[in-house]
Formats: structure tokens, C-alpha cells, sequence
């Protein structure tokens, strides 16, 4: 789960972290207020659920409250990698001496908290993987124990920092990777923390992700959930146990499995069609599970067509075909169905098919060059 | 032969009355498997299956000495039962559920490490020996033929339709392990190519991997260097969005790494075969396993 | 750092443990006030800091206000090991069906955090591990995570209980070790824990000692250091850095190393004499502090002589025995000395004794057959 | 010979430019112990005694290279000196410092056990060789002979006293080790012991306990099983009141338990001469090494 930085601007500032005072905005009138109010140079910042702003042009300084306001109206609206910019916040602007790039990751080969730190903060962290790979200091955190002082001043000391500035570091790097632990967070992320000329250390930026199997235990964290991190039909899917996601092509696909889901777009695509959405109905899936995902499917108005591919192991093929049919006659809108089934009841499966008239294929790429020529015919 | 599971393998199932434990305690039985014993708190006493049920982990290893336990609770509560397998001292553990907060599995698996422990999964099928009729898991028994392919898989339902299409051609299994989806696993593919390379009943190995993180690569290295029985290899993913979770926690492509095609490159680097389909994968391997 | 029961019961409450009400008296008009409001059969306890306030008649249940009363009446200014009964307890009286032990402490052994439970509650634990060792169930949690819900239920099985009464001792029991976790405390117990006929789980008594070493980085639980816990010599020796426990002889102890001290007294005991008080002024002490440490023995009205053993290793012997002379001629009150002194710069020191007119030994065998002859004579 | 130090040990002082660290590392280069370099955040590139500081273990032991370190530190930051240690691959780490949370050490223990690293202390004053002029602590270099008698205690002074003792009939050290007066400690009496047993070079035992715990009932047993060289010990506290702390954190008679006369009747009980007081070891000693 996915959060704005003012939210997690506020996680980290309970966290005890040094996050200068900002507010949100939904309109420039109201960025001027605020910049008003702070009697300072401020930053506006566009909040969207996605890297790459400061690109896209969603991040102004501003002088003065005029400045202030004239920086949201172009902020806002701005469309940042598919997201549309409604919220700013207006945060006091620092003097920057110093950028350090500082994150904290579960990460997978280590099985452990993994802190990342960089001197050269304020570039994405993938940017220095890429062209300074060497620029990324990485230290392995016990989650039951947390960082250790010694771990954050090491890290400290290879950035460079003297030793007043190690001091606060440790102090940073050390709630940074306890926010992870406490928060069930996958990433929590400042960049950049800044040095000001007087030698403090400030995180300028702040980035959360949560762990989606945790939240069920973070009431207050599952209030922070954004509803434009999702589509309309996604958050239906979650709220039913069905993995969705929306794509931009044509052929709607409904599968049981994650694996085969993926591998379903990937042979789609090499055959030249276009998969509109992933979607996975769950193992074991009944015949209720599979018409709810089918209404899913033809919520999205570009789907011509929808390519079942069910390989029946948990699932049984006459309960994925009894959802299949109810759903063709009890959903509004109907298009084409192109059906592969197999494995277990598979037979039955066939029958009920057969029943209602819709034929169906054992072979998954025939299936799906069926598919492709249905939609481009 | 085979690795990690055989003839004497007995099983404890942890949920064993819950609707997925009990629905799979019987189709493992059905298949072979020896279930000896059952753990519920609060159930202790009670029999499912024609298995005696006990109350703690302790309790049913005094009385029914078993050598691997399944896990099949709810997410909130696995940790803590693959926890419990180990502190009971059970060496082989695997752990169906999905949906285990991350940070809850990475103590477990440090424990496991230290202690010695093989734990499969979380967020898996289990593993499968066909040879000896038993399997651990909800692997679909009736699509596994005894042979010689090794196969290892991050997904359930994609390592079926490969089995399936192995199966069709005629080359049977010797074990077929699923890993799981989740970011943090007990075991990675090296562990299993690795087995599956001083396995004498292995002549090829499958390897089905996905978007996410970077295992694949580092066991294409590992093949390159240690391995010389045939590898076919599928990545699913290659149409996947980025930054978009697909299905498996730890299915994403993010932040540009782990994407289907980097694993497809470090695999044909490796001298490994990658089908473009899975079924693609039976064809692969019987022309490796003849050339 | 033992604290009293009352005080213990709000740390356990705070960490959710199921604490019946209760309130403090120090007379038995508040006694009667509390029973009243309570409007319940109620339990009068003794609040010492030392156990065994049963058998000395500290606890009293009481049907109705007046026997509160009188309650309090009987159990204020009760004597309890040496400690006098200053206040009491007022608490709901429960039902009980099952008295269990529960404690966690930090144990030596396993170097862990370690569960201990007994069926046999009520009962001090230290006597159900002479009459029947067997009865008592351990299991160490890894401090770092904690007690894990399965050892918690094992322990609970063990106990007898039935399925309800597991998950209510799961909870119990992890939250007991996360307290010894969360104080830094030695122990906390809870004996006994109940079973109210309806099958309940209450903490009836509460017992916790924090770790000295600890009580740094707890502020709010230094607050809560009881003066009766200590002489006033004692918390000046503690305010000073120096270990000091008074203890019924006339003979003054004044040494340098814990051990040393301890077997100190050992010989004094062996040669017929009482010694007053342990004292270690600590390694690498210097005269302020020796100065210091013998006024804190001459407070005591009993000492009739004291003995000075010094082993100087880190310790500068001229530094003691600059700190003795200066006691002998600024302190007040003056008592016989023995003084044994060796090791680092003991010339020195020795002439600086010698120069004041004080003999030294250099056998410490000597020097406590000359200082028990000493008291005797 | 002798046990954990001899004439390649090198040694690096954590906390070397504080008052306590900079006064004995000066005492342990008199002495002619290598102390190879110190560690003290933000000093890095100082000099202190003519040995390098620098900032962080890992650059201390890539730098110069030491086998042993020693904590000096206060104990707010002792535990984390260890811990920073142990991850810079440091596997006998001696800690002097007293007074720190015993929840800080408890995992710092579990760590070096897991490393395999030996920890001396805390709250102890370390370890002496005197036939190879190290010592690696707070003991008193000048009291010390090279000698047959290996020594190990919870008490620093009363060491000092014993050792004394030794040297003043002859009796000559070959290591003499304080293991700390704390509850939770990284070595113990039957570890040393047992060390002892095996090195050629120590033909007597002294054991030197106290009242708490029973760290010297257990040592007892094995001296009763697996010791053949001759033992003689002494326990401090027999005069010591119940439930009351006795200078060491880890020296209380608590709830009946840890007594100095259960101790001595465990001692005698497996052959070990018990003195009546300090120096009174010395005779045992000579007598034992005798007979």
C-alpha cells in the first residue's frame, strides 16, 4: 500500500524523525495561505502515489505567498505518470548544504531490514544503482533487535559526515529502519536528507510503502489508504480476495493462479494481442468467485472479449464453469468468451459449457490465438 | 529417489481441522502420504481423517514422531506454527499460507536457518514426489508421473500446466517443489537446483520463475558454475507492468529491477533453455534430455 | 529497584494485563472510605517490599467497610521482615476456583527471559521448587521477539487448562515477558494468577523488580524508588557510586572490590566478630571518595571500629590512605581503625598513615583478629 | 602456554582515548601487551600511547589487523561496543565495563555464541598471561608470576588477593581470568575450567566463586567428571544477608538460592580443596600440587 508523502511526513515526524513543518493544499488559494502563515520561503510539492514529480514539473520554489499560489496553480492538475495532481503540500524551504539518499527496505536476499544510504541523495535510488552503483552503502538490520548504533555510525562515517553530523545520522538511520518494523512498512524512504550549512541534518522527503499482508493489524495505517491507488474494479477485486490489475489492452483474462495469469498477458502478447487486465481468481475458486471477477473484467469498457485459462488443481473446472455461465446470463453486458479448462472435473466442466453453448479449448496458446484474432477480426 | 521427501516421510499437519487442512490432509492420504498426526490447539484428542489430533506441536512429535510438518493456518497465525515446528524440532517444514506479513517471517526463517531447519514457502504449493506416492501440499496429484525431471517453481498453478505438459511428452518427475510468491522465503532455487543436481534420480531440471527480486539470476550463476544435469527455465512476467503487484507478494517489477527479461538473458547466459510458453518447457527438456 | 505491589499493579495495567481494582490506604478511614465505594467483599494487603507478609497476618479479607476497617487497623504498623506496614491495599475480593504461579525473570542460566508457571499457586515459588521441583514449567522467549503464542499455549496445556483459558493465559503470559522487556525488569509475578469459578483469568497480586543497571534509561520508573527501600547510608553510598549495605554488627567495613568485601566479612564472621556493614568504594577510588565512604560508616551509631582492607591494584594505596587521614581529622565522630594496606604505591601510603599515627597490617587475616579483639576488649 | 592470550595476541581498546581507556591501555603497554589500535567515534586519525584511533572497528581491524578487543566504554554503549566488534569479525572480545542493562547484553551474548566468538565479562577485570607479559584488562601486571596455576574468578580484587597469595609461596600463573560480577555473563566458570584442563602448561586450578546463581554448582560437576589436575576454590560470601546485592549486580542470595555454603558443599562434594579465606588458597594450592 502506497501512501503521500504528508502522510508519511507525519508517520516519520511521530517517529521522531526531523521532518520540517509543510501543510496540504487542494487549492492555490490555499498555498498561499499557508505560505502566508510559515512567513518563509517555501517548496510546493505536488502529492501523487508515484515517483518522478520533480520531472513532470510538480515541484516549485516560491519566495513569497504570490509565488506560493502561482506554484500550485500549475502544480495542480499536473498529470504525473498517469496520476493527477489534486493535493500539494507547502513545506518551509531549507538551505541545503549536503544531499544524502536514505532508505530503509525489507529486502529479500538478506531476509533482513536493509539500510541504503547514498551521498548522492536527491536522485532516485535506482538512477545510482544504475550509473554509481558503488555510491550505495548497504547495511543488513536485525528487524527483532533494529539497526545497532554502531551499524548507523559506520554508515555514517563512509558518507563522509563529521562527527556532530554521524550523531544525528545515527539517530535517523535508527527510527528510519524501527518505522519499518513498527509500521509493517516494505519501504521507508528520505530523499533527501538534507545537511543545512549549520550542520543539521533534515528529511526533506518522506516515502512509506506498507506491507499489504500487514495492514490487516494497522487500523490507523489502513485509514491512510489513498483510494486513487486504486481503479474502481481493483478495489472491488481486493475487497473479494481476487488479484486485479487494469492494463490498456482489449482482452479481458480471467485465470486461477498468479503464475499463470503472468504467463497468460506474456503469451497474449507474443501472438500479438493486447491483455486488458491480470487476474488472478484464487486457488479453490467457487462458482460465485469466478462471476464476481467476470463483472470485474467487463467493468472495464475496452475489453472486447474475455479468455478464461483455468488449469483446474484446487480449483474444480464445473465450479469455474457454473460462474462462467451464470455470468453470461446474468451480467448486463456480454461479449465474447474464448474458454480453456482443464484438470480437475474437467469433464463435467466441459458439459456445463457445452450446455450453454460455449466451446472451450485444452490448449492454452490455441486458446489465446483464438483470442487474438476474435479481437483484431 | 528423489529429494527431500520419501517413503519415510511422515507428516504432521498444523490446521489439520480447518477447511483447507482437512480437505488436504485427505487428498494427501488418498495419494500416500503417511499423515501421522494433526495439530489444533483446543482440539487435542479429536481425530480427522482417521489422524489423532493434538493440541500442540510438542505433544503430537512425543507421540507420533513425525520427520516434516505442513502448515496450513490463517495468516495471522503461521508464523508462530512454523515457529513452533521448529522449536519441536522438526526438520522439513513447509508452510502453505498466504498472506503472512513479511516482517513476521523473516525472525522464523533466521531461526530456522540456525536450528538447521529446511523450511518450503510461505505463500507455496508444498512439493511432490510421485515415485514414493507422497506429497506435501495441494499439488494436484493426479497430473505427476514417476520420472526423472526435477522441477522447481515459484507459482502453483503454472509449475500444473508445465507438470501437465512434462507429463504428456512422457517425462515424469522425480520432485516437484513449489517455493512461493512471497518476497521472503525458507528456500530459494539454488537450495533446489542444487539438490536436484546431486540427486542420482534427476537427469533434468526445471526452473519456472517470475518478475521479482533477482533469484533467478543468481541461480542462472549458480547453474552456470555448478551444474551439469539439462535446465529448461519459463519466466512469467515478460507483459507485467512496473510497480504493479501481480497476484504474488513478490511479483513486482520495481524500481526497474527483476523484470522477466533480465532473468531470461542471466538463464540463456547460463546454457539454460527458456520456453516461450510454459508448455513449451516438456518439448525443451526432451530435446535437451536426448541431445 | 523493588517497588511495591500497588505500584506493580498500574505497570500491569498499563500493559493489559487483567488487574482488579484496587486503591491505597494509609489509614483505616480510607481503608473504610475505598471498601465502601467498592461496595464488594474486599482483600486489605500489607504493601511491604519483602515477601512473606501472609504468614505475618499483612492480608485480611474483609465482608463490608467495617471489617476494612479493621482490617487496616490490625495490618498498619504491622512489622514484615524488619519493614513496617505504612499502607495498604484495598482490592475487589475475586472468587476463586484455580490459584496458578506465574513469573517471568531474566535468568542467568539460559541467558533469556524465562516463563515460569506452577498449577501449585499462592504459594512462593521458592517453595514449590523445594517441595516439588517438578511442578514448576519453564520456558525461555528470546527477549528480542519476545515469548512466542505456542510456548505461551504449550505452558497453558501443561497448566490443565481448557481451551478458553489457554487464550486468555496466552495473552497473560506474553505480556508479562514483554514487560520484563519493556522495564528492564529482573522479575514480575504474578501469584497468584486466578481462575474465577466463571472461568476468568485475574492477576490478583503483582510483583516487579527493575534491573539497577536499568533504571538510567526509565525515568518515570525511577520516580517510583520507595525511601524504605533503603537506609539513608545506602542512598547516599548509591548517590555516590559506592555499594553499601548495613547489616547488625559493630565492626566498620571499608574495602575496595565486591569480592573482597564480601570475604571480608566472611572472615570477620569466622573470627567472632560482626561486622557492620558491606562496603565497596569501588576500583580506582580516590581520598574524596574513601572520605566519603567512611563518613557513610560512621553513621552508623553501632560501629565501634572500623577496618580498612585495600588491595590497591587500579586503586593507588596513598590515595586511600590520604581519604582515611582526612576522616580521622574532619569527621566529627571518631572510632578506633584498623587498617590493612597493600599493593599500588603501599610505601607511600603507608607513610602517609604512619605520619598521622596510624599502624597499618599487611595480612588481612591479621588485621580482623586485631579489629574483632578490638570490640571484644 | 597458557589459555585465549599469548605473545601474537593483538589487541585493539574500544573507548582508548576515555579516562579508564587511555589509563590502562598505557598499563597494558608497559606491561608488553601489542595494543594494535583504539576505537573512538570522531577521534579517528588521533594517536593515543603512539596507537592509532579511528572511528569504527571495521576500519580498525582493516587497518591493523587485532584478534582481541577490549571494551572500555560506558555502559550505555557497551553492549553496542561489543555487538560492533563481534560484526567486524573480532572472536575474543573482553569486556571490562560495569553496570550495563542485562537486557542489552542478552542478545549481544546470543550473537558472539552464534559467531562463535568468545566473550569475557562484562563487569569483569579481564585476563593475564603473565609468562608472555599480556594482559588484556584492569589486572595488575606486578603481582604476577609465570607459573603452573591457572586462575578464574567473579571477583576482580579478591583475584588480586589470591594471586598475591600464589606468588608470595611461588606459585607462579599461567592465565588468570576474571569472568565478570554480573548475572548474565558471555563466559563462565566450567568454560575456563574446562580450558585449563586442557593446557599443558596449568597443573593447578584456583576457582574463585560467590554467592548468586549457581554457575559454581555446575562447575563443580564437571570438575567431579571431566578434571583431573588439582582444584582449589574459594567462595566469597558466607556472612553476605539474604535478598540484598552484594557490590557485583549477579551477588544476591535470592529466594534461598545461591548461598555460599551450597556452593562449598558442592565444591567439596567433587574433591575441590574449599579455603577459608583468600590467601589461605595459596597453601591449598602448594599442598594439592604436592600430594
Amino acid at each position: 500500500m502506497k501512501i503521500h508523502e504528508y502522510q508519511a511526513r507525519e508517520l516519520f515526524s511521530a517517529a521522531g524523525l526531523p521532518v520540517p513543518d509543510a501543510r496540504v493544499a487542494r487549492t492555490p488559494a490555499e498555498a498561499r495561505a499557508i505560505a502566508a502563515e510559515l512567513d518563509v520561503p517555501v517548496v510546493v510539492k505536488a502529492q501523487v502515489l508515484t515517483g518522478g514529480r520533480g520531472k513532470a514539473g510538480g515541484v516549485k520554489l516560491a519566495a513569497d505567498p504570490d509565488e506560493a499560489e502561482a506554484a500550485a496553480e500549475k502544480i495542480l492538475g499536473l498529470d504525473v505518470r498517469g496520476y493527477i495532481v489534486e493535493k500539494v503540500i507547502v513545506a518551509m524551504a531549507s538551505d541545503i548544504a549536503t544531499e544524502i539518499y536514505l532508505g530503509a527496505i525489507v529486502d529479500r536476499q538478506s531476509r533482513s531490514v536493509l539500510l541504503m544510504a547514498s551521498a548522492e541523495g536527491g536522485v532516485e535510488i535506482e538512477e545510482i544503482a544504475k550509473t554509481n552503483p558503488a555510491a550505495i552503502i548497504r547495511v543488513a538490520a536485525d528487524p527483532a533487535t533494529g539497526l545497532a548504533s554502531h551499524q548507523a555510525r559506520e554508515v555514517g562515517f563512509k558518507l563522509g559526515l563529521d562527527w556532530p553530523q554521524v550523531r544525528q545520522f545515527d539517530s535517523i538511520a535508527r527510527k528510519l529502519v524501527q518505522t519499518v518494523v513498527d509500521l509493517d512498512a516494505s519501504l521507508a524512504e528520505i530523499n533527501p536528507l538534507i545537511i543545512t550549512p549549520d550542520g543539521e541534518l533534515r528529511a526533506i522527503d518522506a516515502k512509506v510503502n506498507i506491507d499489504d499482508s500487514a495492514v490487516f493489524r494497522h487500523p490507523d495505517l489502513a485509514e491512510l489508504r489513498n483510494p486513487e491507488e486504486e481503479t474502481g474494479p481493483e478495489r472491488e477485486a481486493r475487497e473479494n480476495g481476487i488479484s486485479y490489475v487494469n492494463l490498456d489492452g482489449n482482452i479481458g483474462c480471467m485465470v486461477n493462479g498468479a503464475g499463470l495469469a503472468m504467463s497468460l498477458l506474456d503469451v497474449i502478447q507474443l501472438n500479438g494481442g493486447e491483455p486488458a487486465n491480470f487476474l488472478d481468481v484464487g486457488g479453490g475458486a467457487n462458482a460465485d468467485q469466478v462471476r464476481t471477477a467476470m463483472e470485474i473484467i467487463l467493468d472495464d469498457p475496452a475489453v472486447e472479449l474475455v479468455l478464461v485459462n483455468i488449469f483446474g488443481g484446487i480449483t474444480r473446472c464445473d465450479d469455474v464453469a457454473k460462474g462462467v455461465v451464470a455470468a453470461t446470463q446474468e451480467l448486463s453486458r456480454t461479449v465474447p468468451l474464448v474458454v480453456r479448462l482443464v484438470g480437475t472435473n474437467e469433464v463435467e466442466g466441459l458439459q456445463i459449457l457445452e450446455e450453454a453453448g460455449i466451446a472451450a479449448h485444452r490448449d492454452m496458446v490455441d486458446a489465446v490465438r483464438v483470442a487474438v484474432a476474435g479481437v483484431t477480426a | 529417489m528423489s529429494i527431500l521427501l520419501n517413503g519415510d516421510t511422515r507428516v504432521l499437519v498444523q490446521g489439520i481441522t480447518g477447511r483447507q487442512g482437512s480437505f488436504h490432509t485427505n487428498l494427501m492420504i488418498e495419494y500416500g502420504t503417511k499423515v501421522v498426526s494433526g495439530v489444533v490447539p483446543g482440539r487435542g484428542g479429536q481425530v480427522e481423517h482417521g489422524v489423532p489430533v493434538f493440541n500442540t506441536v510438542a505433544e503430537a512429535v512425543a507421540e507420533t514422531q513425525p520427520n516434516c510438518g505442513l502448515v496450513l493456518v490463517p495468516a495471522f497465525a503461521a508464523a508462530d506454527a512454523v515457529d513452533e515446528q521448529i522449536a519441536a524440532g522438526i526438520d522439513l517444514i513447509v508452510c502453505i499460507t498466504e498472506g503472512i506479513p513479511v516482517l513476521d517471517i523473516i525472525p522464523v526463517y533466521h531461526r530456522a536457518a540456525a536450528a538447521g531447519v529446511r523450511l518450503i514457502g510461505p505463500n507455496c504449493p508444498g512439493l511432490i514426489t510421485p515415485g514414493d506416492n507422497v506429497k506435501v501440499g495441494i499439488l494436484p496429484g493426479q497430473i505427476h508421473i514417476p520420472g526423472p525431471v526435477g522441477l522447481v517453481s515459484r507459482s502453483g498453478t503454472l509449475t500444473y500446466e508445465v507438470v501437465q505438459a512434462l507429463t504428456d511428452v512422457g517425462l515424469g518427475q522425480s520432485t516437484c517443489i513449489g517455493i512461493g510468491g512471497d518476497p521472503v522465503i525458507g528456500t530459494n532455487f539454488i537450495d533446489c537446483v542444487w539438490m536436484f543436481q546431486d540427486d542420482p534420480a534427476t537427469e533434468g531440471i526445471v526452473v519456472i520463475g517470475e518478475i521479482g527480486g533477482s533469484d533467478e539470476e543468481e541461480c542462472a550463476e549458480f547453474i552456470a558454475n555448478e551444474v551439469n544435469k539439462p535446465v529448461v527455465a519459463f519466466v512469467a512476467g515478460r507483459a507485467a507492468p512496473p510497480e504493479k503487484r501481480m497476484g504474488h507478494a513478490g511479483a513486482i517489477v520495481s524500481r526497474g529491477s527483476g523484470t522477466a527479461q533480465a532473468k531470461i538473458d542471466a538463464f540463456r547466459a547460463a546454457g539454460v533453455s527458456v520456453a516461450d510458453f510454459p508448455a513449451d518447457v516438456a518439448r525443451l527438456m526432451k530435446e535437451r534430455m536426448q541431445g
